[in-house]
């Protein structure tokens, strides 16, 4: 079993070619393959949880072959106690949208077929330790994110103030934003390739775009040396990956992707894709460019920015009417408090932020996945339009709340804990003081709780809306697809270690090599 | 000039004659009856080229079988009967020109070429047919197995191109 | 002179012509077949030349039996082609087949 | 003792797992799982305070401790912590929620949703315990949260009326805000400490680790979370809307015990106040007695009255906690946590009687509900501070030690005398509830009509708390087991500790003596003015409205504490949240879209180019070509010998220019 993860990056793919095979009109069948390669894709996660070894920084189930030798370029595949947790949740999120999805009546070889294109995307750029195949694999998820939510998003309609919205434009616009991060981070790519030298005893420079080769800084040669350029590299993946997180202000794709998107596409987008950010980070720019990142104004920065999402993306929640819209600004809230544990450079906030990318994760996959129920049966998500749905429906109305107190941090749910300490690992940062911005993100806890429990009233509580009186409650596939993650935020809110224990050794490493970092490259400082 | 080189020269000019004949024919049947001999006279060229076994295929395949064929083909197009079997020709004069300049070319070729010849295999008269054989089923199998499948498809599709009505 | 290689490749090349020159005058179909087979022939009279005075195995000698084998597999496709122009052209007279033209 | 600990701490766990998934299946729908599970408990906790109080040792204490979160650099541990502090508390909240599960299963017993009430009942009960019983800060934060969730769930529990619904979430949020600033608290201290434990933050702060003016706002910060959980000034805007939960929840956990979380939590954390933390803490504690009280003397809802009552009574635990009176605060939690889980019950079989919450329909209960009536006036002379009643002790302990502060810092006087015009008020108010409610004719004949003594499931509680209200604990022993914590005693050997507050036995003395005459005095006025007022009807109570007109006005409106709120925090936020929005619909993504206009415009523009110039240019490229195509289109004729002959010229000509 070496070659793991080689298997579970393309295993979809696999599922693809059979489901293409498959004649259109055969739904079941094509649907059933979908489930079929994405739920061995969920064995194959769980193997790799089971024979992960949390003890060692290394990278573990390594795949290293030549690829195209005349650029240096690998197939070099390897996950750490960082991507781990990301591949889990990649596999388990796309196995529930599978079910999530069984509804979709519209092009269906199309959709599972591009869904499972999107799921190998996914998994590679988890699994890739080539930056050149990372990057690969990072466009190769747009393009069949593009489709689903152009194709299977909500049609295009022109609103009243003359406005044309939609999935098309919704589509076109998280294409353009996410272009534009990857030319930045191309860019920053080919300057970190031509300035390393893998080997530097002899003449002339061997370029190479193997991870952790870049990430030696002893390899570091040419313009690389040069702070400011560093600066530069550095605050041009960041612009790249916070356009993924999003990162205020590049966050306007999210609201409009997130809500045009079916259900599905909305759960992986929040679940899987906006976590691809901070992954980034955590895996590119932070161990390759750890002195730039202690730059004064990046870390402030970065802090900053984490306040600005926490605090903006809950009052943008607040004013919303549309309860999926809702969803996206508070997973923009969300993401926040990931970046704000990430700034402080500590064990503890770094642990929180990652944590809290996983719980987020399974959070807001619940979230999206309730909101799809009810938009099903209504066919409207206007808040306000609701109202009482807690007599008819009892079962969705618990499995909703669970999802809010989830949301808003509430104690033996899952992201109570990273919040927690994503917040006292930025408080107690040693590097830099970001204790009144941390006191100042706290206000983003009571905002969090101001909005949910708002919309929990306006449509659960009160009296029942007459319009709703035979509203069915949540049905036994829904459940299905819900009540996994019900139990994983039960049960990573009541005893974390299990996902503590895989990332810490890791991350508590990379804070070591940031610490570590040289302080002659500062030379600003 | 020994009787081996006479014999050649006279094999040459049996085969280059019945080929003209067979070009320059205006009645089809003529051209087939030249092609007939142009095709005995390679076979004899063969036996001189102590290409024994490769004649009696010369003779069996091309006059046995692709003479007959054509000559079905001729049958089958044109009633025996008729009186025009004569076909005409088209673009001589150029076409002449072209074909005269290829053949001086090839000629220049040929002459200019210092070619590597092995000096003492002349005298060698071996029966060729075992080694043949044997090649066949040993070095050559997989090429002998395409080709077959080869004739096997061509004759299949021939077939179904010459079905009528379709 | 002794008979050498050379005159085998002349002899074929002036084979090769004849057949060439049929292949491109004739007029009828079946004709320029038989020019096909004459131009086989002349290679096939290089493939023997060659193996007797160069490379003094038998390779040579069995590519042109291939070539034999081949040539009447073309001979039975060309037929059957020639056959099917027939019975839409109610000739087989070249000239008619231009559909080709620009 | 720890597994008895452990038990007790999750069998209401237990209980609201059953009856949340399978409650509605069971027989009764589940009622006594959840009432077992609660009386299971409060035997459980017996041998534990039968050990505190064998050992009778100030230092008792059993702690136990597992690892639950390992970061590496940092451990974060799950711990049970165990003195008499907690063995008396547990007792307390075991036996009234016991009491208040036995009431419900009367009060309740057409709910619809009757199993899913008992869940709820029993999740409070988990985290309320939790709360009592663990060891640190972070364990600490985490039951405070979910006691705020199991009061939402409570408070909501009637969600179809919109006041519930509004109600649950004003508590919520509020006491969010509250925990906010408790969570910033608790930053600091891990921050600087480097542990969540109790016993080591302490060890921490006596060795001077954390000090001085950081400490003083770690501890008000934590204090501010027992502010928002305890209703106190500012943050008690909840807890009367807060009654529009079930009366039994009222009594349980806006009256007994949730709310006293607060106070509790600051007796476990007392020694990290510093002396300005303290006097904070007294000050808000004061404000909030006296304000809370002067509402309480208008309102006209039963309920009403009794969370006013409530809240006053909070303010007098911190008064007492602040101005030193550690033992006098817990006390006055312990007492006031019978009477007043007394006074509710009896409140709510009143309720259940009328169906009414409104005094204005009640009147000459008395006969009708004589168990309840004298039950419900125990638990008011308890309040009011009537000897012997258990109210009386605690109420004059609080004020010797506000007295006791006041003398040692004059300048702090207007607390004692402030406390002591809400006690007087206290008797006042809750006998004016007596009289309106029980006494005189009855007002509603219809509803005076229907009324009943409540079932016996209902007035066994009433009775047992009763019991409670009237015996008390003996003062000199419970001085001996609460002893108040000590800074010095935590440091390490050789590090001084600068003291905080402190004894001062030579004024104590007469600060006790002089405290109970006035308290008995003032006691004693407020409810002779009540008795002329509204029994005797010497004294026009109308007329006294309209002549203090305007004050009254402000009690009634609640000092418009809620339409302050309204008007500036949450309109404000909405406000926020509004430009926000906007902003990002209008100034961001306006941005990008019009980013994107431009760009297109510049396409249109250079569409305009390329149409006229750079397609002009390949148009003309491709009419040359396509005049030399015609031109060559003669040579096609479609003949493939023609082709031939064309490709062999061709090699011909190649052949003869590569010759030259």
């Amino acid at each position: 079993m070496n070659k793991v993860l080689t298997l579970i990056t393309f295993l979809p793919m696999v599922g693809i070619l059979l489901i293409l095979l498959v004649p259109k009109n055969n739904k079941t069948l094509i649907r059933v393959l979908a489930a079929t390669f994405t739920g061995l894709q969920v064995l194959i996660a769980v193997w790799i949880y089971i024979n992960f070894d949390s003890g060692t920084t290394s990278m573990q189930f390594r795949e290293q072959y030549k690829w195209i030798p005349s650029f240096n370029i690998e197939y070099f595949m390897g996950i750490d106690g960082l991507s781990v947790t990301m591949v889990l949740l990649t596999a388990f999120l796309s196995f529930i949208c599978i079910f999530a999805s069984w509804g979709i009546n519209k092009g269906v070889k199309g959709y599972f077929a591009m869904f499972l294109l999107l799921d190998t995307g996914m998994m590679g750029v988890f699994c890739s330790l080539d930056f050149f195949l990372f990057y690969i694999f990072w466009e190769v998820m747009l393009l069949p994110m593009y489709f689903l939510i152009g194709i299977w998003g909500s049609p295009s309609r022109v609103e009243p103030d003359g406005k044309v919205r939609g999935g098309p434009y919704a589509a076109i616009k998280f294409f353009l934003y996410t272009l534009f991060g990857s030319v930045l981070m191309l860019i920053a790519m080919l300057v970190l390739y031509f300035n390393v030298d893998i080997d530097p005893n002899t003449p002339g420079i061997q370029h190479t775009f193997n991870m952790l080769h870049l990430m030696d800084q002893s390899l570091h040669t040419g313009v690389l040396n040069d702070f400011n350029v560093r600066l530069w590299v550095y605050a041009a993946l960041f612009v790249g990956f916070a356009i993924k997180v999003p990162l205020f202000p590049f966050h306007t794709w999210l609201p409009d992707a997130h809500v045009e998107a079916p259900t599905a596409v909305s759960v992986i987008l929040a679940g899987v894709l906006l976590k691809m950010g901070t992954y980034g980070m955590l895996r590119i720019s932070f161990p390759m460019l750890p002195d730039a990142m202690k730059w004064e104004y990046f870390a402030y920065g970065l802090a900053i920015l984490g306040v600005i999402n926490i605090i903006y993306g809950a009052f943008c929640a607040m004013a919303q009417t549309d309860l999926k819209k809702l969803v996206a600004y508070s997973s923009i809230s969300h993401m926040g408090i990931v970046l704000l544990g990430m700034s402080g450079l500590t064990s503890l906030g770094m642990n929180g932020a990652v944590m809290q990318m996983f719980n987020h994760g399974t959070g807001t996959a619940m979230l999206f996945l309730l909101v799809g129920v009810i938009y099903d049966r209504a066919h409207h998500r206007n808040i306000d339009g609701f109202g009482g749905l807690a007599v008819r429906m009892p079962i969705y109305t618990a499995a909703m709340s669970l999802a809010f107190f989830a949301g808003l941090g509430l104690p033996g749910l899952s992201s109570f804990m990273s919040e927690v300490f994503s917040f006292l690992g930025a408080f107690g940062s040693e590097m830099f003081n970001l204790k009144a911005i941390t006191i100042i993100s706290t206000i983003g806890i009571v905002l969090t709780a101001g909005y949910f429990l708002w919309t929990f009233q306006r449509m659960f509580l009160g009296e029942l809306n007459p319009k709703y009186k035979d509203l069915p409650d949540i049905n036994g596939r829904e459940l299905f697809t819900i009540i996994p993650l019900g139990i994983i935020i039960i049960f990573l809110g009541i005893y974390p270690a299990p996902l503590l224990n895989l990332m810490k050794t890791s991350l508590n490493e990379l804070v070591e090599v940031i610490k570590a970092a040289d302080p002659i490259l500062l030379g600003l400082q | 000039m020994s009787l081996f080189d006479v014999i050649f020269y006279l094999f040459a000019a049996f085969t280059l004659a019945s080929a003209a004949l067979m070009v320059v024919s205006k009645n089809i049947v003529h051209s087939a009856v030249g092609l007939l001999f142009s095709f005995f006279g390679v076979a004899g060229i063969y036996v001189l080229l102590a290409a024994d076994f490769l004649a009696v295929v010369q003779v069996l395949v091309y006059v046995g079988g692709i003479l007959i064929l054509l000559l079905f083909g001729v049958m089958l197009t044109q009633r025996i009967t008729s009186v025009d079997m004569r076909t005409g020709t088209l673009q001589l004069v150029p076409a002449i020109l072209a074909v005269a300049g290829i053949f001086v070319i090839l000629f220049r070729v040929i002459r200019t070429t210092s070619w590597n010849i092995v000096p003492e295999a002349e005298a060698q008269f071996i029966p060729t047919a075992e080694k043949i054989g044997y090649l066949l089923m040993t070095d050559f199998l997989i090429p002998f197995e395409i080709v077959s499948v080869l004739l096997l498809a061509a004759l299949i599709g021939a077939a179904f191109i010459a079905r009528k009505g379709t | 002179m002794t008979v050498g290689l050379e005159h085998y490749l002349v002899l074929s090349a002036a084979l090769f012509s004849l057949g060439l020159l049929a292949v491109i005058t004739k007029k009828n179909a079946v004709t320029v077949l038989m020019g096909i087979e004459l131009i086989l022939n002349a290679a096939n009279i290089n493939f023997v030349a060659f193996a007797r005075f160069i490379d003094t195995d038998l390779d040579g000698q069995i590519f042109a039996i291939f070539v034999i084998v081949t040539a009447a597999a073309s001979a039975a496709v060309a037929l059957a082609i020639v056959l099917n122009l027939y019975e839409r052209l109610h000739s087989i007279n070249l000239e008619e087949a231009d559909s080709l033209a620009g | 003792m720890i597994t008895n600990a452990i038990l007790i701490l999750l069998l209401p766990l237990l209980a609201f797992t059953i009856q949340i998934f399978i409650g509605k299946r069971l027989p009764r729908k589940g009622d006594w799982v959840s009432t077992g599970a609660m009386f299971l408990a409060f035997f459980l906790a017996v041998p534990i305070l039968i050990q505190a109080l064998s050992s009778y040792d100030p230092n008792f204490k059993i702690t136990q401790s597992w690892e639950w979160i390992n970061f590496g650099a940092v451990n974060v541990t799950f711990g049970i912590h165990i003195d008499n502090l907690t063995a008396i508390m547990l007792i307390v909240v075991t036996l009234i929620s016991s009491l208040i599960h036995l009431y419900s299963i009367g009060y309740m017993h057409d709910d619809p949703r009757y199993n899913r009430y008992f869940a709820y009942l029993s999740i409070f009960s988990f985290s309320m315990l939790g709360l009592i019983l663990v060891d640190g800060f972070f364990g600490i934060y985490i039951f405070w949260e979910l006691v705020g969730l199991s009061s939402y769930l409570l408070i909501g529990f009637w969600f179809e009326k919109n006041s519930a619904a509004n109600a649950a979430k004003k508590a919520f949020i509020t006491n969010r805000i509250g925990d906010v600033a408790m969570f910033a608290g608790i930053l600091i201290i891990f921050t600087t400490l480097g542990v969540f434990n109790f016993e080591e933050v302490f060890r921490g702060i006596a060795d001077g680790q954390l000090s001085g003016g950081l400490l003083t706002a770690a501890g008000i910060l934590i204090f501010m979370g027992a502010v928002g959980k305890s209703a106190q000034f500012p943050l008690h805007v909840w807890l009367p809307d807060a009654m529009e939960g079930p009366t039994p929840v009222s009594a349980l956990i806006h009256a007994a015990t949730m709310v006293a979380a607060g106070v509790y939590m600051v007796g476990r954390t007392f020694v990290i106040y510093t002396a300005d933390a303290l006097l904070v803490i007294a000050y808000i504690g004061t404000i909030t007695a006296f304000m809370a009280a002067t509402i309480a003397l208008v309102q006209k809802d039963i309920k009403r009255v009794l969370a006013y009552s409530t809240v006053s009574q909070l303010g007098f635990m911190m008064v007492g906690l602040g101005t030193g009176g550690y033992t006098a605060g817990l006390f006055h939690l312990i007492t006031h946590a019978f009477f007043k889980a007394l006074l509710f019950l009896g409140s709510g079989s009143v309720i259940h009687a009328v169906h009414s919450q409104e005094m204005d329909d009640m009147g000459g209960l008395r006969k009708k509900m004589p168990i309840t009536f004298w039950t419900f006036l125990i638990g008011t002379l308890a309040i009011s501070g009537v000897p012997p009643f258990s109210g009386f002790w605690s109420k004059d302990a609080i004020l010797a030690s506000a007295l006791e502060f006041g003398m040692v810092n004059p300048t702090h006087m207007v607390i004692f005398v402030v406390t002591l015009l809400a006690a007087g008020m206290t008797g006042f108010y809750m006998l004016r509830a007596v009289y309106l409610t029980f006494g005189g004719e009855p007002r509603d004949k219809k509803k005076f009509d229907h009324a009943h003594e409540s079932p016996l499931v209902m007035t066994i509680p009433l009775c047992v708390l009763a019991l409670f209200a009237v015996g008390t604990i003996w003062w000199g022993w419970l001085e001996h087991l609460l002893t108040k914590p000590e800074l010095s005693s935590y440091a390490s050997s050789g590090v001084q500790v600068l003291e905080a507050g402190g004894g001062h036995p030579d004024v104590a003395h007469t600060a006790h003596k002089i405290a109970m005459f006035s308290s008995i005095a003032i006691a004693g006025l407020g409810i002779l003015l009540s008795t002329l007022v509204y029994h005797w009807k010497k004294i026009s109570a109308e007329a006294w409205g309209r002549r203090l007109k305007p004050i009254y006005t402000l009690f009634w409106n609640k000092y418009y504490f809620d339409e302050l709120y309204g008007a500036t925090v949450i309109a404000g936020t909405l406000f926020i949240s509004k430009i926000s929005s906007l902003f990002d619909m209008k100034v961001i993504d306006g941005f990008v879209n019009a980013v994107a206009r431009i760009t297109t415009r510049f396409a249109f523009g250079n569409g305009r180019f390329d149409i006229k110039i750079i397609d002009g240019m390949v148009n003309l490229v491709a009419r040359v070509i396509g005049f030399f195509g015609a031109q060559l289109r003669t040579i096609q004729t479609g003949r493939v010998q023609n082709y031939i002959l064309m490709a062999l010229a061709a090699v011909v000509i190649l052949f003869i220019i590569q010759q030259f």
